[in-house]
């Protein structure tokens, strides 16, 4: 539906109706908006997050070129990011398979099933990662023993990376090896399904009428086929805006690593995100004025990113 | 069209094969999925040692410590309350205003609409770490520290953005001719709202009530710098005090857990439909 | 139901936004000015606590009345300015020209050094670029104008600390502490004496390492005392150390003995033990504590 | 289809009308809570802190409960609030509270508390520890100022405060670290073979721990470490090494080194990476690391300590306030001995080292500060006092186990083993923290490098790379905390002085008199501080 268009004249009539966006955007303007206003604010100041602060106009930004851990902190995202765009794929996948399950019973209850795991907190799932990275007890280290594939990864590991973290007989700290921490980070929460995600593809798969699979099938297309020409494009729109989600929220994101890893991003360093730099000099430095730098850049960075991602991951409906 | 009906529309006679290899792969992820679910139940319900000797199989049913679940109850039952306080006044104070602002920018191009948008949007992209201190120091002077209306405004402010997205672009799908038809009874903007929004958008007021509910009832991090009584505390703090006990005893832990999840488990069970449904519909705008 | 509110009730609700937000503007405000000191003692109490913004705004406002001793207000007002957050160019400036007039005021009275002296330190300390020559210019004028005042010797320590450490050469630097040491006898401030000997004894100590010339200042200090113990603590053990270092062994001996009176609780108390068994003295291991 | 819609119609209103009725309970809830709140009659003290340790809490809900009786008997209705906060948010949990103006009446200092905001929220003690307690009365220590009741005479800087000078906390405990090991098992093992008192005992110790593993099939290790516990051992082991090194670098004579002088010396070149001592004293670090099982870097504090009670590791190092929480949960008897530290005749390690370690110098803890904003200011002086007499700390020991900071108190059995030795020498410094926070990142960094390869030198190099840059960013941290200092001093002393003006007495003239000292001694480090660096080639402050 197009909206309405109002002139400027009749909307001085229409006044009222702008009463119905200002609960909503004093609510924003006062617990949002100047909160990070200020935070804008005080990245001009040298401040201690209490009364201490002294203006020193661009100092801080000046600091954030020279700053070799945030930069390495963006490389690090960086890595994290794509391969949080792959991690959409099972969603994607489990969505499909899903939507093909003929039974209606079944999908309404695989459906439940999904939700099941929303209801537990958060502190559980950590907990339950933390036992499978355990280097002496953890499941993970059992798995790859028994099935073999750690031979595998000591042969990979001897012929190509040279790294050596993986030998025989000696338990693979997932944690506690800097060239470990990006993959145990991207190994977290496998398979990766999110399920407010799968269902938001299911629904968007809900819409392809019979006569589009009865055509597909005319046309003697296979499974895949049908994928890639009749079930992707409908939740195209979808992907996309999980796409963005996911990557600003990715950017901002730094809980897990700060309850994985700890404040220093674990050995190396090699776990350090721009948002736990930032919360690394907020809160434990003290040094909230660049902190507040840091996220301003952050902030340009994410926008940039949104700016292209409109410009270029356009879809049309 | 009605989405329910789209969800229980028959599939396409025409795809061919056995489904069971499908079965097999959903099932597989469901367990791996269910595994922290399963594990929370199965600790529950066993002491330290058990625990620590056989982490993963669950006790036989004569030997469960069931006074776990006594203590896990003692632990977090008081904060329930507040939690079920906080949560209900946020999800409705939220999703009250997002309606009415969502309906602002979904019927009318207003002057300075396109400007007002944006101001929504922007939001988004910003990173909050260190908005904490200004926005603490903003709870203080308006006097809102150790209060559970703090933690209801700022729930209710921080889901606007999202809600007014979404409820937006469901709200502009709505059939012109509904308000037309209104408008020429000589319906109100309150009245069209009630008599044709909020029908017509059930189900993704419903998902975004129980998303708002979710994220209220696990928020630790606002509770936790504006509480201080521990008469007050919500779930959140409640278990993150529980994790930083240094003598773990992970049975009493799991039991907690559980015991916080059994409300969300009870309204889930009676309004899973409701909420599939609503993100079914909800996900199909974008 | 809440999603049925008619209009009227929506206007309420409007109404109860502007209630909030005045609320909360009233509330900032009275908590800005709830509980305020009632006079410049109050006010320097305040200060003394770092509760400077209190302290700032009754100092302001009295400027502003001119109620009680002007000076003494204005000082109040340039002494909390140095402290008041944010910190910012315009309030050093505004603190330097008020400091600048209480110090010109004759006869020259105690306020106006201390207010000469604390001119000195803005270009010193406080401005986020410091102007160290400014600063030494502005303590040398201290000592010169008012010479015969106790509290203007306070300005030598800091004349001879941005000497010692600022920028040249070492040889300049020798002659610099030779001259200053000239100094010394002047001075009849016991503090400032005390804190004059101590810049040219931790001077021939870092830039020089020597230990020889910078004994005599620290024996020079522990005889005009330190008030805090553990710094007399640790006074006395470096005196002795750098006695000991320069082959003195009665004056090391002498001063090992002072540390050990007060250093039931410091595990240092061993090795100087050691040390004063090298030099031949035996000492026997003192209680221990008190349990 | 029409069946369905009506039963989840009736599902949906049965969930509905379960939130409302819970919505209904927990609103009843608050708003009977809020009237209760206000009782005129009852005074409600709260005090925090973070000992999440087994025992403590006991102990003080124990001295909390017969303080209230002990009031209740003289007419005054008091309750006592104990607020245990995690470790982990308590920092930001105090910064909160106290600039929120929401703070209990004590707060335990040391975490989240700056000098600032001591400065700024808690209420000077001075005055009240030059007096005597009146909750010592009818007990040896009657009559003797409150301070001099303590074991260190609360000089510990959380009591003192070196910087604002004054006294602003009042300590209840003190800690030394110590061996913990699991006394039958131990039999079992060594059987009447004393406890180590030296590293090759201890490693000898360890040998045969494993081979008694080995031989009973049973997964043994013999430390059990973990991020949290591994450097109380290591950094004991590798400040034993530096022992020398350190009088070495003491440029300034004090025989010992503060955190930028270590900084400065290593800029210096007095000290670095490959010097002998550095190297025996990493090469110490490595040999320890082997008793304790692979990949403790990722283990918690928590896990360890489970590792250890249920026997699955002979020993643990850690601070004595762990065991409380071990009687807790262990089943079998628990002993204690002392950091097993290489002797001066170790033939290996023994030319760096001076002699034993001393624990004169160990700090007080569990201190508590009272806020200035405390709205039963005398009730809680009040309170503070009876937590800092003897009878209490009597009482504070037997029950939670930790040492009581009081002298005078006869020790329970299981406390004794924590006393600290007095006898010995300063501790070697600390490779973590050379200076403060950066450099302690840069080694926390690189850690793991030390625990691989065949010896230091992955570790040695990294930091090579990486420690100067750390270093010179704590040292201009340092120079900015200075400075801020000396700034604020300049305000406080013109106020002390225009107070002096109109009246002066005894406190005023200590205050005035220990403040122009630290400030000139703050300026020195300043100056003395930024000349070295210039000197370096470095810039002198923070561009």
């Amino acid at each position: 539906m197009a909206r309405i268009r109002v002139s400027p004249r009749k909307a001085l009539h229409e006044w009222k109706l702008y009463l119905f966006i200002v609960p909503s955007l004093a609510m924003i303007v006062v617990f949002s908006y100047y909160p990070a206003l200020s935070a804008m604010f005080h990245s001009f100041f040298d401040w201690t997050g209490g009364d201490n602060k002294q203006f020193i106009g661009a100092a801080n930004f000046r600091r954030l070129l020279s700053d070799g851990v945030l930069w390495q902190s963006f490389v690090t995202i960086g890595i994290l990011v794509v391969a949080n765009i792959f991690k959409m794929v099972p969603s994607i996948a489990l969505a499909v398979l899903v939507h093909r399950v003929k039974s209606d019973k079944w999908q309404y209850w695989y459906r439940v099933f999904l939700v099941i795991p929303m209801i537990v907190p958060g502190l559980v799932t950590l907990f339950i990662w933390k036992f499978f990275f355990d280097p002496t007890s953890g499941l993970l280290n059992a798995v790859l023993d028994v099935t073999g594939f750690k031979s595998v990864l000591i042969a990979f590991d001897r012929d190509l990376l040279g790294w050596g973290v993986f030998q025989e007989g000696v338990p693979i700290p997932w944690l506690g090896d800097p060239r470990l921490i990006i993959p145990s980070l991207i190994l977290w929460g496998f398979p990766w399904i999110g399920a407010v995600g799968v269902l938001i593809y299911l629904a968007g798969l809900q819409s392809i009428g019979t006569e589009v699979y009865e055509a597909a099938d005319i046309d003697g297309a296979n499974a895949l086929q049908k994928f890639w020409y009749v079930e992707f494009p409908l939740i195209m729109t979808q992907v996309r805006i999980n796409l963005i989600l996911l990557v600003i929220g990715t950017l901002q994101g730094f809980g897990l690593q700060l309850l994985l890893l700890g404040n220093s991003g674990g050995p190396g360093g090699a776990g350090m995100v721009p948002g736990l730099w930032m919360f690394n000099k907020a809160f434990l430095v003290g040094e909230f004025g660049y902190a507040c730098a840091i996220g301003i850049l952050l902030f340009v960075f994410i926008l940039g990113l949104t700016f292209i991602n409109n410009k270029y991951v356009r879809v049309d409906k | 069209m009605s989405r329910a009906a789209a969800i229980a529309a028959p599939k396409g006679s025409g795809r061919e094969g056995s489904d069971w290899p499908k079965h097999l792969i959903i099932l597989a992820v469901l367990c791996i999925e269910l595994l922290p679910f399963y594990m929370m139940l199965q600790i529950s319900v066993k002491d330290n040692h058990a625990f620590l000797t056989n982490p993963w199989v669950p006790l036989p049913p004569g030997e469960w410590q069931l006074q776990n679940l006594v203590s896990g109850l003692k632990l977090i039952g008081p904060y329930i309350a507040n939690t079920v306080f906080v949560a209900v006044c946020a999800t409705a104070g939220s999703l009250g205003l997002a309606l009415l602002g969502a309906y602002f920018f979904a019927r009318y191009d207003m002057p300075f609409n396109r400007l007002l948008w944006a101001i929504f949007l922007v939001l988004m992209l910003m990173p909050g770490v260190a908005n904490i201190v200004p926005l603490f120091s903003l709870l203080k002077s308006v006097g809102l520290l150790n209060s559970l209306n703090a933690l209801i405004l700022l729930g209710i402010a921080g889901g606007q953005v999202f809600q007014v997205f979404l409820l937006r672009n469901f709200i502009e799908d709505i059939p012109k001719d509904l308000f037309e038809a209104a408008e020429i009874d000589g319906a109100s903007h309150f009245q069209q709202l009630r008599n044709i929004v909020i029908p017509m958008s059930g189900p993704i007021i419903g998902t975004l009530a129980i998303l708002a509910f979710l994220g209220a009832w696990n928020d630790f991090m606002m509770p936790l710098i504006v509480l201080r009584d521990k008469e007050l505390f919500t779930l959140g703090v409640g278990l993150i005090y529980l994790d930083g006990e240094y003598v773990k005893k992970w049975g009493e832990i799991m039991a907690a857990y559980l015991v916080a999840s059994i409300p969300l488990i009870l309204i889930f069970l009676f309004t899973m439909k409701l909420f599939i449904r609503g993100l079914s519909a909800g996900a199909i705008k974008g | 139901m809440f999603l049925s509110r008619n209009h009227s009730q929506s206007r309420r609700r409007a109404r109860l936004w502007w209630i909030v937000c005045a609320w909360a503007c009233a509330g900032s405000l009275v908590s800005a000015h709830g509980s305020g000191p009632t006079s410049a003692r109050e006010a320097w109490e305040l200060a003394s606590q770092l509760r400077v913004e209190e302290a700032h705004r009754w100092f302001a406002a009295a400027v502003e009345t001119g109620q009680e001793s002007a000076r003494e207000v204005r000082f109040g007002k340039a002494a909390t300015l140095l402290t008041l957050q944010p910190k910012t160019e315009a309030n050093l400036r505004e603190a330097e020209r008020l400091l600048a007039e209480i110090a010109a005021f004759r006869p020259a009275d105690d306020l106006a050094v201390e207010a000469a002296l604390l001119h000195a330190r803005i270009p010193h300390y406080h401005c986020l670029v410091p102007d160290r020559a400014e600063a030494l210019r502005r303590y040398e004028a201290v000592r010169e104008q008012f010479a015969g005042n106790p509290l203007a010797e306070l300005a030598a320590p800091r004349i001879a600390l941005l000497r010692i450490f600022g920028p040249g050469p070492d040889e300049a630097k020798r002659a610099v502490l030779e001259e200053l040491e000239g100094w010394a006898e002047g001075l009849t401030d016991p503090v400032a004496r005390r804190e004059f000997e101590r810049v040219l004894g931790e001077g021939w100590l870092t830039v020089f390492r020597d230990d020889v010339r910078a004994l005599p200042h620290f024996v020079k200090m522990c005889e005009l005392g330190v008030v805090r113990r553990p710094a007399r603590l640790d006074l006395f053990l470096r005196t002795a150390e750098m006695a000991r270092a320069s082959g003195q062994q009665e004056v090391a001996r002498d001063f090992y003995a002072r540390f050990l009176e007060g250093s039931a609780r410091d595990n240092r108390a061993r090795l100087v033990r050691d040390r004063l068994a090298e030099a031949g003295v035996s000492v026997p291991a003192a209680g221990e504590g008190e349990r | 289809m029409k069946v369905r819609v009506t039963r989840e119609g009736v599902f949906n209103t049965i969930g509905v009308g379960l939130l409302v009725l819970c919505f209904v309970v927990a609103l009843a809830r608050v708003m009977f809570r809020a009237q209760r709140e206000s009782d005129p009659g009852l005074v409600t003290l709260r005090f925090a802190h973070w000992q999440l340790e087994g025992g403590v809490r006991d102990a003080m809900d124990v001295l909390s409960r017969e303080y209230e009786q002990l009031r209740a008997a003289e007419g005054v209705r008091v309750r006592v609030e104990q607020m245990a906060v995690p470790e982990r948010v308590y920092p930001n949990w105090v910064i909160t509270q106290l600039v929120g103006g929401t703070e209990p009446d004590l707060i335990q200092l040391g975490m989240g508390t700056s000098d600032e905001r001591i400065a700024r929220y808690f209420e000077p003690l001075t005055r009240l520890v030059d007096e005597p307690n009146a909750f010592n009365r009818g007990t040896p220590l009657e009559g003797r100022r409150w301070r001099e009741t303590f074991i260190d005479g609360l000089e510990s800087p959380l009591s003192y405060n070196p910087a604002l000078l004054e006294y602003y906390g009042i300590p209840l405990s003190l800690h030394t670290i110590r061996i913990f090991y699991n006394v039958p098992l131990y039999r079992k093992i060594a059987g009447e073979t004393p406890t180590p008192t030296d590293y090759n005992q201890f490693l000898q110790l360890c040998r045969r721990v494993r081979e008694y593993g080995e031989a009973n099939r049973r997964a043994l290790v013999p430390v059990a470490g973990s991020k949290y516990n591994a450097p109380y051992l290591m950094g004991a082991l590798y400040g034993s090494q530096t022992q020398r090194l350190m009088l070495e670098s003491d440029r300034a004579h004090q025989l010992r080194t503060d955190d930028s002088i270590r900084g400065l010396a290593y800029l210096d070149g007095r000290w670095d990476f490959d010097h002998p001592a550095v190297r025996s004293g990493l090469a110490l670090m490595r040999e320890v690391a082997r008793e304790m099982q692979p990949g403790f870097l990722q283990v918690a504090r928590e896990d360890a300590t489970v590792q250890f009670v249920q026997g699955r590791s002979l020993m643990i190092a850690t601070g004595s306030w762990d065991a409380s929480s071990f009687r807790v949960q262990a089943d079998f008897e628990i002993g204690v001995f002392e950091l097993p530290l290489p002797t001066r005749e170790h033939p290996v390690y023994g030319q760096f080292v001076l002699g034993p370690v001393s624990e004169a110098g160990t700090g007080t803890g569990l201190t508590f500060g009272l806020t200035r904003n405390s709205a039963n200011r005398e009730e809680a002086i009040r309170f503070l006092q009876y937590l800092g007499s003897l009878p209490a700390s009597r009482r504070f020991a037997e029950v939670s186990g930790w040492l009581p900071a009081v002298v005078g108190v006869d020790l329970p059995p299981q406390v004794r083993p924590f006393q600290p030795l007095t006898d010995g020498y300063p501790p070697g410094f600390n490779i973590a923290t050379p200076a403060t926070l950066e450099a302690m990142r840069a080694y926390d960094r690189h850690f793991y490098l030390l625990l691989q390869g065949a010896d230091a030198s992955a570790f040695v190099e990294a930091m090579k790379r990486d420690y100067p840059g750390a270093v010179l960013q704590d040292l201009w941290a340092s120079d900015r905390g200075r400075l801020r200092a000396v700034q604020r001093n300049d305000t406080t002393a013109a106020a002390l002085s225009q107070i002096g003006r109109a009246s002066r007495d005894a406190e005023h003239e200590r205050k005035q008199a220990e403040l122009t000292e630290s400030q000139f001694g703050l300026e020195l480090g300043i100056e003395q501080a930024r000349w070295r660096l210039e000197q370096l080639g470095h810039p002198p402050a923070r561009p």
